[in-house]
């Protein structure tokens, strides 16, 4: 079986500043991944081209044994690709049961006028989704947040909402833009046990960019290295650890021979 | 307010209230409504029936900007084209009513595509710009196609008959507008809790993190856009039967900023926040002559001769106090002295 | 407030019951009801409308009211917009109770007359005298003055007479007064003579005629109708001045006030008008406004139009039918005097008369010319 | 061929009072990224006060000009201290309808404080008629066109070189790094509403110089609207230049195609030019980050 996702040699190129050049990689089934590089490497703009917000300027994107260049961008949820974003973005005026419902958005059929009557398929479907709901909040642990509007609640809280509407998605894959930032010691360690979990119950692969070595490290079984747009580097996180390249890129060339720091580069 | 309680079913989780209290009393307010138009007068009734008509109208809007976040100045445009929906096939060509509203909620949700796709490039102020543009094309185009609209004339409308039931006395009348209104009212709410009014609220909220959900945005800003006309497009018709005759001068501008106030008044995204906010924007004038009329004969002279100016003065100073000092609107305020009694003599 | 809210109220729950027929009436007093705009720009027809009424209204009072009781108008302002027309009228009828109604505002009182007709009180509606307010002709609602296409019909026949094979332009609002004026136009285009160059519509609230007037006399016109209400009719007499064309200009009564002959300066010298009312020069109305110094206020005085004398002749006939019934005042009396009124005289228009199902008492139109000097309409030929 | 002439020539008059105030909207959008629907009614506010001060004290042109020009400028900082500053910082579509509720009051006021009727405003000049060959243009036209023009290149001057106008600009890029650079926002709302109201102010007494004041003088914002569209609500000089691009262009639908077109062909422009652009003709796109 292919991998699960395969990126061949994307680019992009915002008026002549290329974010992403030539970047090939890929994810297996089954795999937590770690995308890692210094700020403005070009991580978030990969994120982008993968769960369709941009369009690379060239090279491919093959989802699920499927070419997504044609795919409209609205649709990558439905191939199943799920994400979260670095500053969160919820929809902060609703609830979180809401925000986790809009998750379900494309499992679900019913239309303006279904929803309007509120009678029979659509109201059957409703109750599926909510129960659909019910499970994640209790997956994530936030019982008692359910009703909250999510603007009221703190960040931390935030992002474990935004995970639970990627996973309402029911994606295959699930992208991770620095989940962990800004977190405490025992949220960053809740946050690293639900990915394990996601993987491991779900069955769903996961897509991290991470700035906290620790759980990159941790829980990672490969690492891909951007720097200035490009791949320099790819492997386990044990190898990449000792890659000097890689501490070249985040260190500075002087302290290449230092490579062990390189975990505790974001303490 | 009940506090702690619990759900032992999925299904008793999506309802749309799930309190006794909230039932019981809307019923109770519904039951006065249709009782109203035995006990009041044709004035007071009239104000009845503005705010039952105002009110479906400003859903309409709510379903646009509050919900999708889509600013429209042109919401007076919908109202128009609905009026004359209804009024041209059942005045000019004899159809039955029923064929009227129908017409009346289908030709402005046609055209609200016609206005929606170019608008789905623009953002904010851009796009309020071209609603307020496509509202002034509109009433050129009904102007001037008169072999269909009598153009300027206008068209005189009577009082409906549908489903053998005849709706010519002001008490029957605003029967109508009450089921009008109130099925509107729950299709607004049972909107709001689908899949669609989630995507609605998506969009307004973030786009991009709704597309990245699988939103559709074009798709649901257009729908945004056809829901919303047609349920203005009915209110517009309703209007039209109010004022007997459909013209464009029945149609000022300003009620497009009407609408606006009352979602503003009422709180931006609120369904709740509509019916108080028209309710509070109907009778403005009436209770501010009262209390003009507090002040003496003076003042209530003054009120007579420069009722109208002092009304759009209210109405200006009212969206600006509650924009400026409530910004959740009525509903807010509702809220709060709900906590107040519920905890009195404690602070929460 | 907490008692008229009483009242209102009280009104409100007993209104179904309570008999209809002789409502506004108590033992001194009789109360008539008056919709107008009196803000907004319209306010210039209204408020002058609205000065001929208390005239009319005063003068029956000194001369001892309606059967001993004297008369009181309640005035409800629209705006001139539809909706509150029916609003203030739902209010004076079944609110304020008054007996009759003296104004059913302009053309948007079309919007009131379903309301009206049911309720079947006496009604005078002589503002803005088009079609559609007495034709067909309901029972209880009067109209007083000239349709507009009869207006607009005399006075192009005049001025084809006085310039035979002209070039003509015209230039009408895009609503109901300019498709008035429009028929009537049409009208005398049917009995021939009238060779027709330019024709437009503007938008209600144009500003700006540059383009709308260069078109007119790139057309070569040299007789042109100028169907504004007011402003639009000063700004294209102005246009035609700026560009140094001197065709013969015609315009209608709601611009035959003082304040567009001021605004018109020179240009509006022999401005052609047409009106059925007596001009401001006659001597019927100069003592109308020597007897209003007595009557109203100062600036009440100084609001005096044309609208003031349409509605004293309207008024004086309403008032002039509930004294013929004297003791027996009712709706019904009201109206069969009113349908009875042959050849009334107000001075300040011709005889007044209406019949059995006839509501318009279609009065004669004189053709006058502005006098820039005096600011006033002088009768021509 | 005349007749072409004279549509353009009054096009271009008609269109430069359009603007003057389609540069007033720009002014504050770039400022402050609001939309003032106000604009139009401040215009004819100072147009009644030109009025009143010309009734009071006749025969002094420069005494009306220079007391509605002081009133204009105290107009705008009244409107900006209390009723725009208390909105700092709330969403732009709350305080964008701030300013429509602002447009209805002051609309209201003129009819309560003024009168319905139509007058003339009478300074003594500016009604008389030029001809140049044969085509007739007001004094007080050839002046308004003179006067875009000027105040076309007060502005440009004033963003290219003064220090206010600079930080303008930084604001209009980036509100909150111009902030932490020591400009205040406040200040530069200050001027630019100051500015708008004077520039308002401006072709308000143009225009009741050439049309009368009358209450109905606001539409005039309605008319400038699309040409700030078409300029780019951000684009200063672009929104006084489409001004007059729009006026000639009404003039020309309305002399060549149907009078009636005239007074939409501004908002069908703006339709069809937010299709193929949709920030205008020189707004400048804003860039979205994810």
């Amino acid at each position: 079986m292919s991998a699960l996702l395969e990126i061949q040699g994307a680019t992009k190129a915002f008026r002549g500043l290329v974010a992403v050049s030539d970047v090939s990689l890929s994810v297996e089934r089954g795999e937590v991944c770690s995308v890692i590089g210094p700020n403005g490497a070009g991580k978030t703009t990969l994120f982008n081209l993968i769960s369709g917000v941009l369009r690379p300027t060239s090279g491919r994107i093959v989802f699920d044994g499927k070419d997504m260049g044609r795919v409209p961008s609205h649709r990558f949820a439905a191939h199943g690709i799920g994400r979260t974003f670095q500053n969160l973005a919820l929809f902060k005026h609703a609830t979180v049961v809401e925000n986790l419902l809009v998750g379900c958005h494309t499992s679900l059929r019913s239309g303006v006028f279904a929803g309007a009557v509120f009678f029979g398929r659509a109201r059957r479907e409703e109750i599926a989704a909510r129960e659909q709901v019910e499970e994640i909040v209790e997956f994530l642990e936030i019982e008692e947040l359910r009703e909250k509007v999510v603007g009221t609640l703190s960040y931390g809280q935030q992002k474990r909402v935004e995970l639970g509407r990627a996973l309402a998605c029911r994606p295959k894959l699930l992208l991770l833009d620095e989940m962990v930032s800004g977190m405490n010691q025992e949220e960053t360690e809740d946050i690293a046990r639900f990915i394990l979990d996601i993987r491991d119950d779900y069955g769903i692969s996961v897509l991290m960019i991470e700035h906290n070595m620790r759980i990159v490290m941790d829980i990672s079984d490969r690492v891909h290295v951007l720097h200035f747009g490009q791949k320099i580097a790819e492997g386990a996180p044990a190898e990449i650890g000792r890659d000097d390249t890689v501490a070249a890129a985040y260190l500075g060339p002087a302290t290449a021979k230092h490579p062990r720091r390189l975990a505790d580069a974001n303490r | 307010m009940r506090s702690g309680h619990y759900k032992e079913s999925v299904p008793s989780l999506i309802v749309l209230s799930d309190s006794t209290a909230v039932w019981v009393w809307g019923g109770i307010l519904v039951l006065a409504m249709a009782m109203a138009p035995y006990f009041l007068n044709a004035y007071l009734l009239s104000f009845l029936v503005l705010i039952l008509i105002t009110g479906t109208g400003a859903l309409g809007l709510h379903v646009l900007t509050g919900c999708t976040g889509l600013i429209s100045l042109g919401h007076v445009g919908f109202l128009l084209l609905g009026a004359y929906a209804y009024a041209v096939p059942v005045a000019k060509f004899g159809a039955p009513p029923l064929i009227g509203f129908l017409s009346a909620g289908v030709v402005p949700a046609l055209v609200s595509i016609v206005v929606g796709v170019p608008s789905l490039r623009l953002k904010g102020l851009y796009l309020a710009i071209t609603t307020l543009a496509f509202a002034f094309i509109i009433s050129h185009v009904v102007l001037s196609m008169s072999w269909l609209t009598n153009g300027a004339r206008g068209l005189p409308v009577m009082r409906p008959e549908l489903l053998g039931i005849d709706f010519e006395s002001d008490a029957r009348f605003a029967h109508l507008c009450l089921v009008v209104a109130v099925a509107t009212l729950f299709a607004v709410l049972n909107i709001q809790r689908s899949r669609v009014g989630r995507a609605f609220v998506a969009v307004r909220d973030n786009d991009i993190a709704a597309r990245t959900m699988g939103i559709n945005l074009q798709a649901y800003k257009l729908r945004a856009f056809m829901t919303s006309a047609f349920i203005s497009g009915i209110a517009g018709a309703l209007f039209g039967i109010y004022l007997s005759f459909v013209s464009v001068e029945g149609f000022p501008f300003l009620m497009s900023i009407e609408a606006l106030a009352i979602l503003i008044v009422g709180g931006l995204g609120s369904t709740a926040g509509v019916v108080l906010g028209t309710v509070l924007i109907v009778l403005l004038p009436e209770v501010a002559r009262i209390a003009l009329g507090m002040l003496g004969p003076q003042a209530e002279m003054l009120f007579s001769t420069a009722a109208h100016e002092l009304r759009t003065v209210l109405y200006g100073l009212v969206i600006i106090l509650f924009l400026r000092f409530e910004p959740r609107g009525l509903v807010g305020v509702w809220r709060d002295v709900k906590r107040l009694w519920v905890n009195w003599p404690l602070r929460h | 407030m907490v008692s008229r809210l009483a009242i209102i109220l009280a009104v409100g729950l007993f209104a179904a019951t309570a008999a209809k027929a002789d409502q506004g009436i108590t033992d001194t007093e009789i109360l008539l009801g008056e919709v107008e705009p009196l803000t907004g720009p319209p306010a210039l027809l209204g408020v002058a409308y609205n000065v001929g009424t208390k005239m009319a209204v005063a003068e029956a009072n000194a001369a001892g009211g309606v059967a001993g009781r004297k008369l009181r108008v309640i005035v409800e302002d629209d705006g001139y917009v539809a909706a509150r027309t029916i609003q203030s009228v739902k209010k004076l009828i079944d609110v304020d109770k008054v007996f009759a109604l003296t104004s059913l505002s302009g053309s948007n009182g079309v919007a009131a007359l379903p309301v009206v007709e049911k309720a079947g009180i006496p009604t005078m509606a002589s503002i803005a005298p088009i079609t559609p307010l007495y034709q067909p002709p309901r029972k209880n609602v009067f109209v007083v003055g000239q349709s507009y296409e009869e207006g607009m019909y005399q006075l192009v026949r005049y001025l084809a007479r006085k310039h035979p094979g002209a070039k003509w332009g015209i230039l009408t609002q895009n609503d109901d007064y300019g498709v008035a004026l429009r028929a009537g136009f049409s009208h005398a285009l049917k009995d021939g003579g009238i060779n027709v160059v330019f024709e437009g519509e503007y938008k209600k609230g144009q500003q700006d005629f540059s383009s709308d007037i260069l078109r007119a006399r790139q057309a070569g016109t040299e007789v042109f109708m100028a169907g504004g209400v007011l402003a639009e009719t000063v700004a294209m007499v102005r246009e035609f001045e700026k560009l140094n064309s001197k065709p013969a200009i015609g315009m209608f009564w709601p611009g035959r006030v003082p304040v567009t002959l001021k605004l018109m300066g020179p240009a509006g010298e022999g401005i052609y008008a047409v009106d059925y009312v007596e001009t401001d020069d006659s001597a019927a109305v100069k003592a109308f406004v020597e007897r209003a110094k007595a009557l109203v206020s100062e600036g009440e005085v100084k609001a005096i139009n044309r609208y003031s004398l349409a509605s004293y002749a309207s008024t004086k006939v309403l008032i002039e039918a509930m004294r013929r019934c004297a003791k027996t005042l009712t709706w019904a009396c009201t109206i069969a005097e009113l349908e009875k009124t042959k050849g009334f005289e107000t001075a300040v228009m011709g005889p007044i008369s209406f019949g059995p199902g006839v509501r318009f008492s279609s009065q004669a139109v004189r053709i006058m010319r502005g006098d820039a000097a005096s600011l006033t309409y002088k009768v021509t030929d | 061929m005349q007749y072409l002439v004279d549509l353009v020539v009054s096009g271009i008059a008609v269109g430069a009072i359009y603007g003057l105030v389609a540069m007033g909207f720009a002014l504050i959008y770039k400022a402050t990224g609001l939309v003032n629907f106000a604009q139009g009614e401040m215009a004819m506010v100072i147009a009644y006060i030109a009025w009143t001060i010309a009734g009071t004290v006749p025969g002094h042109p420069w005494l009306v000009v220079g007391g509605a020009l002081v009133a204009a400028l105290l107009l705008g900082l009244v409107i900006e201290r209390l009723i725009m500053r208390p909105m700092l910082g709330e969403p732009v579509f709350a305080t964008v309808m701030v300013t429509i509720a602002l447009a209805v009051i002051l609309r209201s006021l003129v009819l309560l404080v003024w009168d319905p009727y139509p007058h003339a405003l009478d300074i003594g000049v500016g009604r008389d008629v030029i001809h140049f060959g044969g085509t007739g243009v007001r004094s007080a036209q050839v002046a308004v066109m003179a006067t875009l023009l000027a105040t076309c290149a007060v502005m440009w001057a004033f963003f290219r070189f003064s220090r206010i106008g600079k930080a303008m600009r930084a604001v209009a890029a980036d509100e909150r790094t111009a902030q932490l650079m020591g400009i205040s926002a406040a200040r530069i709302h200050a001027v630019a509403w100051v500015g708008s109201s004077l520039i308002a102010g401006i072709a308000g007494i143009f225009f009741a110089l050439i049309y009368d004041v009358s209450p109905n003088l606001y539409h005039v914002g309605l008319k400038a609207f699309p040409a700030t569209i078409l300029g780019g609500l951000d684009s200063v000089l672009g929104s006084g230049l489409s001004g007059v691009v729009l006026g000639v262009a009404e003039n020309l639908a309305g002399g060549y195609l149907a009078p009636s077109l005239k007074e939409i062909t501004g908002f069908a422009v703006i339709i069809a030019v937010l299709m193929v652009r949709p920030f205008g003709l020189f707004g400048e796109r804003e860039i979205e980050r994810v």
